[in-house]
């Protein structure tokens, strides 16, 4: 059974070359998997251009359903993107190295998704063709945005933090990029020279860089906690049942991350069967994340009970007849599934023999990020059909033009995901180095022998290699 | 960058400076050119305007609505020659207030769809011709007809319309006018008629502490929607009324009952003689006002047997004496619901007696004023004119039939075969604004122009306080140059039959002029002519002097009749009425159709309304269609289930399912009218539109119901609070 | 060209705003609707529609919910009578409820909206600026009453096929797909009157002003006017209810009185009031 | 790095930063108060300041050119002798054909643009003029509001000079023959003019 995180043994080259390999020569799955990404944007594509002509009508929204799917799938997509700023951000400050071979495509899939969130109060606009409105710059008119809407600050805390995870995802790779360049030719070559903005490894630059990064770093993790914060007074700053929820600020930022680590866990498979990364993504690595999705999901649990608590006990008729609408209404079906994936599902996470079982893992992934999904929509549409006014209550489910918004958005994040990984390293190349080298040199015998004196191995007493030193 | 360059078409405005053409008449101009391009729109320059003729600012004239036959007076807002909204009149009879008939009867003039030329049917089909060779035609075929052949077939006319119909009908030796309105009082009529000596007195409804009425929807369809609201809102404040509605589906009347009851269809006249009884068994009144016949009757029917008979339970006939005794005056009523019936007469004739018992006649019903002019008073419609054409014109009485106003192919029962039955007459010209059912079956066509685009008098049928002679004046120029009033179209026919009273006036607007600088000076109040016309056109109404009526009380028979059972239709088929679609001539009014119903909020279709437990007992929900099927044929529409009907009844509203009739109309819903029975009232010889037994089948088919809303009920919340009568009259009571 | 304008003219955009916080209102424009004599003909809502421009929509999108119908009638049954058999019919008729945008002083939907397209006037009025918004649609969602209408289609060609748009007024627009919209208590009107008011040289006085529903409805059950207008019939029915402004919960001396705001409780603080529906016990 | 050290050891040392901030700012309001009295000295109307901002005027095709400097120039007449609805309308009107031919019964009625107009006339046909000075169909605007403060109730304004107010947003229409749209009449315009003059800031004045 594997039990270190890493081979301290592996050398510095075989690291580069693995890596480097990765980003070679994509074999015809990877054409098929892009085409297929492509043609699910294409359907995206023919869905907006058709919504845009025609106004919001084929969408099948309606009067009182303002907001259905794509405001639900937006929260989704904001939401996978905090555990890339986790993983990379949190972990490396408190010196959780294992953090270091996985961070990389973690960070990629934070930026992805947040390009991927940016789209859909666009798309859900009635009028896009007006939507820099909401930025404020100065015009002739003299007017501009209303500050104390939810929306302008979305705008602003989803700008900022792309811009701060984009520069947080580059300012990492730099010197990955640099092995990159000495290694390329031909327009990576150039693409490489530009982008690792002479990078030559010297003291000054590391010392700089590191600076750079733990700053980013402590940057980072407030900015993320409140954008997900700032996404949950879309919905708590509102008047309305089961939106105007206090605990929805942590509800959302837990929600956020527990979809995040999920994400990880299938990107971390898929990355790890496809490009062979089994020296680098271990099954140490991945148990380690199982375990932190297991304890957000739990968190997450917790908060989800809080609210029905505090909505079953509270004063407010309007928001418990919403709750036993959503428990035996319409939408029960998919709110049990929501509830049964998010806080069932993830005991799974619990047995050791079920996280070190890949294609297990896979599946409960996906389920638990299907949970997730299925929670935002859970919180977006029921307030919508029951709310206030009785007269107003309806039932209505998406058109086919919102599904295919939402699937061709997950078909624009694959593509953007794809790309990544051909033309930039998967896996951090550095950082392994100096995770072996730590490893290696360090207290990676501490720890293993901790580890499994913890474990009641009486064996490590007496390590050979130990006693060697 | 700026946000002002928003697409032109994003926001269309018809920012109209002026209009084409000379404003001669009043407020008369053609409508401002829209163009929608940005800078293609024209600013048109008046030749010579009026000086109130100011662009951009809007500009009041009187008219008449004659969306239904009441005739509220209305106030149109002019703007740059177009008319663009309507009000009630305030200085009319009906006052101030529209009914949303009257608010979307604007859609009516602006129709799409509406007949644009003359139109004359050449081998099979209608082709456009042009008016002379519609006159000529005429000339042929109408004018050719003998003596007593020819017949004119109308909705409610009066006014000098009414004066010059007689006049031609007169010239061509024909006596042959039906009067023919599907929704209308005419059973009602008949009863006051011979017991009070009057066929339409006045309810007095703000007088009134109780009013009792069996089935008379007076809020909703009920002889003047307008009017009655008004009252009601008077009947309703200070010390405030008591209604109790019995009838078999909740009709808006119904829906605003302190009581509602459901009764059997048909008992309703059961139901009043139990409540008599009750009134006189427990000695609260005495019985000395009804004629010994009608004691023994009611004597008849005990509570037991009411019961038995209507399935109204006995304590509410006791709570509904209760209330008659204990405050009064009272009034009774009794509308469509009652009157539909094979016995329909004796029903009203039980809810006459009810009156007469409670002393209500001289109290809340007082005899109308009779206006000074009988020719200009309007002619009632009611549905044994229908029969009676049919049958003549089955029988080949007539050489050509003009129709106007009335939609008879539509609204005819399928057992009468009135299509078959108009075809039989060699010539129908039809005169009419809109392509309906009857219109496409004649064989020539004239286009008329709307109530707001001529000039023409008209008397409402129901004038209770006052009397009037509402104005009509045109409220913008005709927008189609093609189309003529019926006055002129008269006016030209008379002409053409050589009556030399007529050959002075060059059209319908001078033969007006001459005609009302006739009238007496006690009308015209000292005015000369041109005074005293301005003042009629701006007030929209003439008052004319009435006499003071008298009523006699000569109780009849009231004896309500047998019912028979329904064998194989064990169901009461009700073809409901409502203000939306009224009896059909509001189908290509989309503001109309899209209007939800008042009771069940459905819009756009059709629905059979059931009770829950017979819902159940089909097995049926709602969205489900079902298969009403009458002796005469079947309609499908979708269920809508609540506790407004009776459990032993359906209801259809009338008014869609129309073959014709423009683009909102057609195809849209169906028409229960069609699968009628071949029933009459007995005593009235009006057709009983509410005797129909059905039986329901499922379909199979189930679809969302076009329904406006969600909830039915509030779900606990305060939207509308609902306090008892006490707590209004002790702190808000006079 | 707006580049150049700003750089011509910079010293304007430098100009602080106006003073926020509170101010002084020129009107207060408000509602009394007498449910007692509220009948449900839903006049009100087709005058509405007449006066304001309102597309059909047809069978299909109505039942799908994208009509727009500033005013609404809604209709409940009462509650007893449904679901449980103690009774077999609604003995009590219906209970009417003509709900259009209740001008709350303090509107859920006006902070929410982002361009700042909906926001309060000094006459009290909740307004939406047509060609300012960009279709977020928060606001109807943060609107309790549901009481905003969004336009998911371009309905003009549809609506109001030629000669039917010659009925269009010329005193506010039509409004294209993507735009939020609502009652906004005859503005227009409400022009109009505070202009001819002012070309007479005096106050806007009570009548001078009515709102489409108001105007047409047959049993005069709402009422429109000047909460402001000490002498306006809308301020003594207010007053004779003891329902005032900026008051979540009305503290009436008398506990019978009709008067009340839809789901006053949310501290909306609206301008219209409602009467109690009226039956015998 | 560099500039803010020493900005930063300035203010450290001697304590002056402030006092060149505020030099800074004194200059630059003084450089747009005076701005602002160039542009307030070069309005003539008392009580008034216009809008700036131009906008390249093309010509509009008209069924006849009407010269309006012949007219309002040359001839001295008043703007609202013929735009005469200007004052108590929303829309200043094109003048009915009558009030042409009030005068040009007698005048000129030998000239040839003249002839077609007497054509117009005696056919009883209306002339169809193009717009030239429109505002998009969302906006409200009202002639006579504006009337009322710059040339009614503007204290110390003749109304025989109410050509000037016009000029605000249609150029000088005097040196015209058949009217140019030469001012931009954007939202930016109103609003700089509305500010300038202390006009409403409320969007439903305008919009509707």
């Amino acid at each position: 059974m594997q039990t270190k995180d890493i081979n301290e043994n592996i050398a510095w080259a075989k690291i580069n070359e693995d890596v480097l390999r990765s980003m070679e020569n994509p074999r015809m799955g990877y054409w098929v998997a892009l085409a297929a990404c492509v043609a699910m944007i294409m359907c995206a594509v023919l869905a907006e251009i058709y919504q845009y002509q025609v106004g919001m009508g084929p969408s099948g929204l309606n009067w009182p359903h303002m907001w259905d799917l794509y405001i639900a799938t937006f929260v989704f997509w904001i939401g996978m993107s905090h555990s890339g700023t986790l993983l990379s951000a949190i972990l490396h400050i408190i010196q959780a190295d294992w953090r270091k071979p996985i961070y990389r495509f973690a960070e990629a899939m934070t930026l992805f998704s947040l390009m991927t969130a940016g789209l859909f109060p666009i798309i859900h606009l009635g009028r896009v063709w007006n939507m820099y409105w909401v930025l404020p710059y100065v015009s002739d008119r003299g007017i501009w945005p209303n500050f104390r809407s939810p929306l302008v600050w979305d705008a602003f805390a989803i700008t900022t933090y792309m811009t701060s995870s984009a520069l947080f995802l580059f300012i990492g790779m730099i010197p990955d990029l640099a092995i990159c360049r000495d290694n390329a030719r031909g327009w990576r070559q150039k693409l490489y020279t530009v982008l690792s903005l002479g990078w030559q490894g010297d003291d000054r630059q590391w010392r700089h860089f590191r600076r750079i990064y733990l700053m980013m770093a402590c940057f980072l993790i407030p900015l993320a906690v409140s954008v997900h914060s700032i996404v949950s007074a879309d919905f708590a700053m509102s008047i309305m049942p089961g939106w105007h929820v206090t605990t929805f600020p942590p509800y959302f930022v837990a929600g956020a991350l527990y979809s995040g680590c999920a994400a990880i866990i299938t990107l971390f498979i898929l990355l790890r069967y496809f490009f062979r990364f089994d020296e680098y993504m271990t099954i140490p690595i991945m148990e380690k994340t199982c375990k932190l999705t297991f304890a957000i999901a739990m968190v997450w649990t917790y908060l989800n009970l809080i609210e029905f608590a505090a909505t079953w006990y509270g004063h407010d008729p309007v928001a418990k007849e919403l709750l036993i609408q959503k428990f035996i209404g319409p939408h029960a079906p998919f709110f049990w599934t929501m509830l049964f994936c998010g806080s069932v599902l993830p005991f799974t996470l619990a047995f050791e023999k079920l996280r070190r079982h890949m294609p297990t893992m896979f599946v409960v992934s996906l389920f638990l990020n299907l949970g997730m999904w299925l929670e935002r929509w859970m919180i977006v549409t029921p307030t919508l059909s029951f709310s206030h006014q009785p007269f107003a209550w309806d039932i209505m489910w998406p058109s086919m033009v919102q599904w295919a918004i939402v699937f061709g958005s997950f078909g624009w994040f694959g593509m953007l995901f794809l790309i990544f990984v051909k033309v930039f390293p998967s896996v951090s190349m550095y950082e392994v180095k100096e995770m072996v080298f730590h490893r290696r040199h360090y207290h990676s015998d501490e720890l293993e022998s901790k580890f499994h004196r913890r474990a009641g191995d009486r064996q490590s007493d007496a390590d050979p290699s130990r006693e060697g030193a | 960058m700026s946000g002002s360059d928003i697409n032109r078409r994003d926001f269309l405005k018809f920012m109209g400076l002026g209009g084409v053409g000379a404003a001669t008449l009043s407020g008369c101009d053609m409508p401002t050119t829209i163009t929608l391009e940005e800078g293609k729109e024209k600013v048109v320059a008046y030749l010579a305007p009026e000086e109130y003729a100011i662009p951009g600012i809007g500009v009041t004239f009187a008219s008449t609505c004659k969306q239904c036959p009441s005739g509220c007076g209305v106030h149109g807002r002019v703007r740059e020659g177009r008319v663009l909204k309507l009000e009630g009149n305030p200085d009319a009879l009906n006052g101030k207030g529209l009914c949303q008939m009257g608010q979307a009867s604007l859609q009516g003039h602006y129709n799409p769809d509406r007949i644009t030329q003359p139109m004359a049917r050449k081998g099979g089909a209608l082709e456009p011709v042009t008016w002379e060779e519609a006159w000529k035609l005429m000339k042929e075929k109408a004018s050719g007809a003998a003596q007593g052949r020819s017949a004119w077939f109308t909705g409610t006319v009066s006014g000098h319309q009414s004066v010059l119909l007689s006049a031609l009908n007169k010239a061509w030796g024909s006596k042959d006018h039906y009067v023919y309105e599907a929704i209308n009082n005419a059973v009602g009529e008949a009863v006051n008629k011979s017991v009070l000596g009057d066929a339409a007195p006045a309810y007095r409804l703000d007088k009134a502490k109780v009013v009792l009425s069996f089935g008379a929807d007076f809020l909703g369809t009920w002889v003047s929607p307008v009017h009655f609201s008004r009252e009601y809102s008077k009947f309703r404040t200070g010390d405030r009324g008591v209604l109790i509605q019995v009838e078999p589906k909740m009709t808006l009347t119904g829906g605003n009952a302190d009581l509602w009851v459901a009764a059997r269809p048909g008992t309703e006249g059961v139901v009043a003689l139990g409540v008599a009884n009750v009134l006189l068994s427990k000695n609260q009144v005495d019985g000395k006002q009804l004629p010994q016949a009608a004691l023994d009757v009611i004597s008849q029917y005990g509570v037991d047997k009411v019961t038995e008979i209507s399935g109204v339970p006995g304590d509410t006939l006791v709570r509904i004496a209760k209330y008659l005794n204990e405050r009064s005056p009272s009034l009774v009523l009794s509308g469509e619901s009652a009157h539909g019936h094979a016995n329909g007469y004796q029903n009203a004739m039980a809810a006459m007696m009810l009156n007469v018992l409670l002393g209500n006649v001289g109290e809340t019903i007082e005899a109308s004023n009779s206006m000074a002019f009988d020719e200009l008073k309007a002619k009632h419609g009611n549905s044994k004119a229908m029969l009676d054409f049919a049958a003549a014109a089955d029988a080949g009485k007539y050489d050509v039939v003009f129709f106007t106003g009335a939609n008879p192919v539509y609204t005819a029962p399928d057992h009468l075969a009135m299509a078959e039955k108009v075809a039989k007459v060699p010539f129908k010209v039809a005169l009419s604004m809109f392509p309906d059912e009857t219109t496409m079956a004649a064989d020539l066509v004239l286009p008329l122009s709307s109530p707001y685009e001529e000039w023409g008098t008209s008397v409402s049928p129901y004038q209770p306080t006052d009397a009037a002679i509402s104005m009509s004046q045109p409220l913008m120029k005709p927008l189609s140059a093609e189309t003529k009033s019926l006055g002129d179209i008269l006016l030209s026919m008379l002409k053409y039959q050589g009556i030399k009273d007529y050959e002075g006036f060059d059209d319908y607007y001078a033969y007006l002029r001459s005609e009302l600088d006739g009238l007496p000076g006690s009308v015209k109040a000292g005015k000369d002519g041109d005074e005293f016309w301005s003042a009629a056109v701006q007030r929209g109404v003439i008052k004319v002097p009435t006499k003071a009526g008298s009523l006699k009380v000569n109780l009849g028979d009231v004896s309500p009749g047998g019912h028979q059972s329904g064998g194989d239709y064990p169901m009461h088929l009700i073809p409901s009425s409502n203000q939306t679609m009224y009896d059909g001539r509001n189908a290509n009014l989309p503001w109309l159709q899209e209007a939800p119903d008042q009771i069940t909020k459905i819009f756009w279709d059709s629905w059979v309304e059931m009770h829950p437990k017979a819902a159940a007992k089909l097995g049926v929900k709602e969205g489900d269609f079902v298969r009403v099927e009458s002796d005469q044929g079947a309609v499908e529409a979708q269920v809508y289930i609540y506790k407004g009907v009776h459990v032993n009844a359906v209801a259809i509203p009338v008014g869609r399912g129309h073959e014709e009739y423009g683009r909102y109309a057609k195809g849209n819903g169906v028409n229960p009218l069609k699968i009628l029975s071949s029933i009459v009232d007995g005593k009235s010889g009006e057709l009983a539109t509410h005797a129909t037994r059905v039986r329901i089948s499922k379909v199979g088919r189930s679809e969302e119901l076009p329904r406006l809303g969600g909830s039915e009920v509030q779900v606990g919340r305060r939207l509308v609070n609902t306090v008892s009568a006490d707590v209004f009259k002790r702190t808000e009571g006079a | 060209m707006s580049l150049k304008n700003i750089l011509e003219n910079w010293s304007h955009y430098r100009r602080a705003h106006e003073e926020g916080g509170h101010h002084e209102y020129e009107h207060m424009w408000g509602m009394a609707i007498d449910l007692n004599k509220c009948t449900g003909c839903n006049a009100c809502s087709v005058a509405c529609y007449a006066e304001n421009n309102l597309p059909t929509v047809g069978k299909d999108r109505m039942r799908k919910g994208q009509g727009l119908h500033w005013l609404r009638m809604e209709r409940y049954w009462d509650e007893p009578d449904l679901g449980g058999d103690d009774k077999e019919y609604q003995e009590r008729g219906g209970s009417f409820l003509p709900m259009m945008c209740q001008h709350c002083n303090a509107a859920t939907c006006e902070p929410v909206c982002p361009v700042a397209a909906t926001y309060h006037t000094p006459d009290g009025l909740n307004a939406q600026v047509y060609n300012r918004c960009i279709g977020s649609r928060y606001c109807s969602n943060n609107c309790p009453y549901r009481l905003r209408y969004f336009n998911f289609y371009s309905y003009y060609e549809e609506s109001w096929p030629e000669p039917l748009n010659m009925q269009l007024n010329p005193d506010l627009s039509v409004r294209d797909k993507g735009v939020m919209e609502k009652c906004t208590f005859c503005i227009q009107r409400i022009r109009t009157g505070k202009d001819a008011a002012q070309r007479e040289g005096r106050e806007v006085k009570d009548g001078d002003v009515v709102t489409a529903c108001a105007q047409t409805c047959p049993t005069e059950a709402i009422v429109f006017g000047d909460l402001l207008d000490k002498d306006a019939q809308v301020t003594k029915l207010w007053k004779a209810q003891e329902v005032e402004l900026g008051r979540a919960k009305q503290d009436k001396s008398d506990g019978e009185l009709r008067g009340y705001r839809v789901l006053e409780g949310l501290n909306t603080d609206p301008c219209v009031m409602y009467m109690d529906r009226v039956r015998e016990a | 790095m560099f500039v803010s050290n020493k900005f930063l050891s300035k203010r450290r040392g001697k304590g002056v930063g402030q006092g060149k901030v505020s030099q800074c700012l004194a200059m630059f309001f003084s450089v747009l108060a005076s701005v602002f009295i160039v542009a307030a000295a070069q309005a003539e109307v008392p009580n008034a300041k216009p809008p700036t901002g131009t906008h390249s005027g093309e010509d509009v095709p008209q069924p006849i050119e009407f010269p309006h400097d012949i007219h309002a120039d040359i001839n001295g007449i008043n703007c609202m002798y013929c735009h005469t609805y200007a004052r108590r309308s929303k829309v200043a009107g094109i003048p009915p054909t009558s009030k042409c031919m009030g005068c040009h019964s007698i005048i000129a009625t030998d000239k040839p643009r003249i002839k077609k107009l007497t054509e117009y006339w005696e056919n009883n046909e209306t002339i169809l003029w193009n717009k030239v000075h429109d505002v998009p169909d969302f906006v409200h605007f009202t002639h006579e509001k504006h009337l009322q403060r710059f040339v009614f109730k503007n204290e110390g304004m003749d109304v025989a000079n109410v050509s000037e107010v016009c000029a605000f947003c249609h150029g000088d229409v005097k040196k015209m023959t058949v009217a140019k749209k030469v001012k931009p009449l954007n939202m930016g315009f109103c609003v700089r003019c509305h500010e300038a003059n202390d006009g409403p800031s409320d969007c439903w004045k305008c919009h509707k």
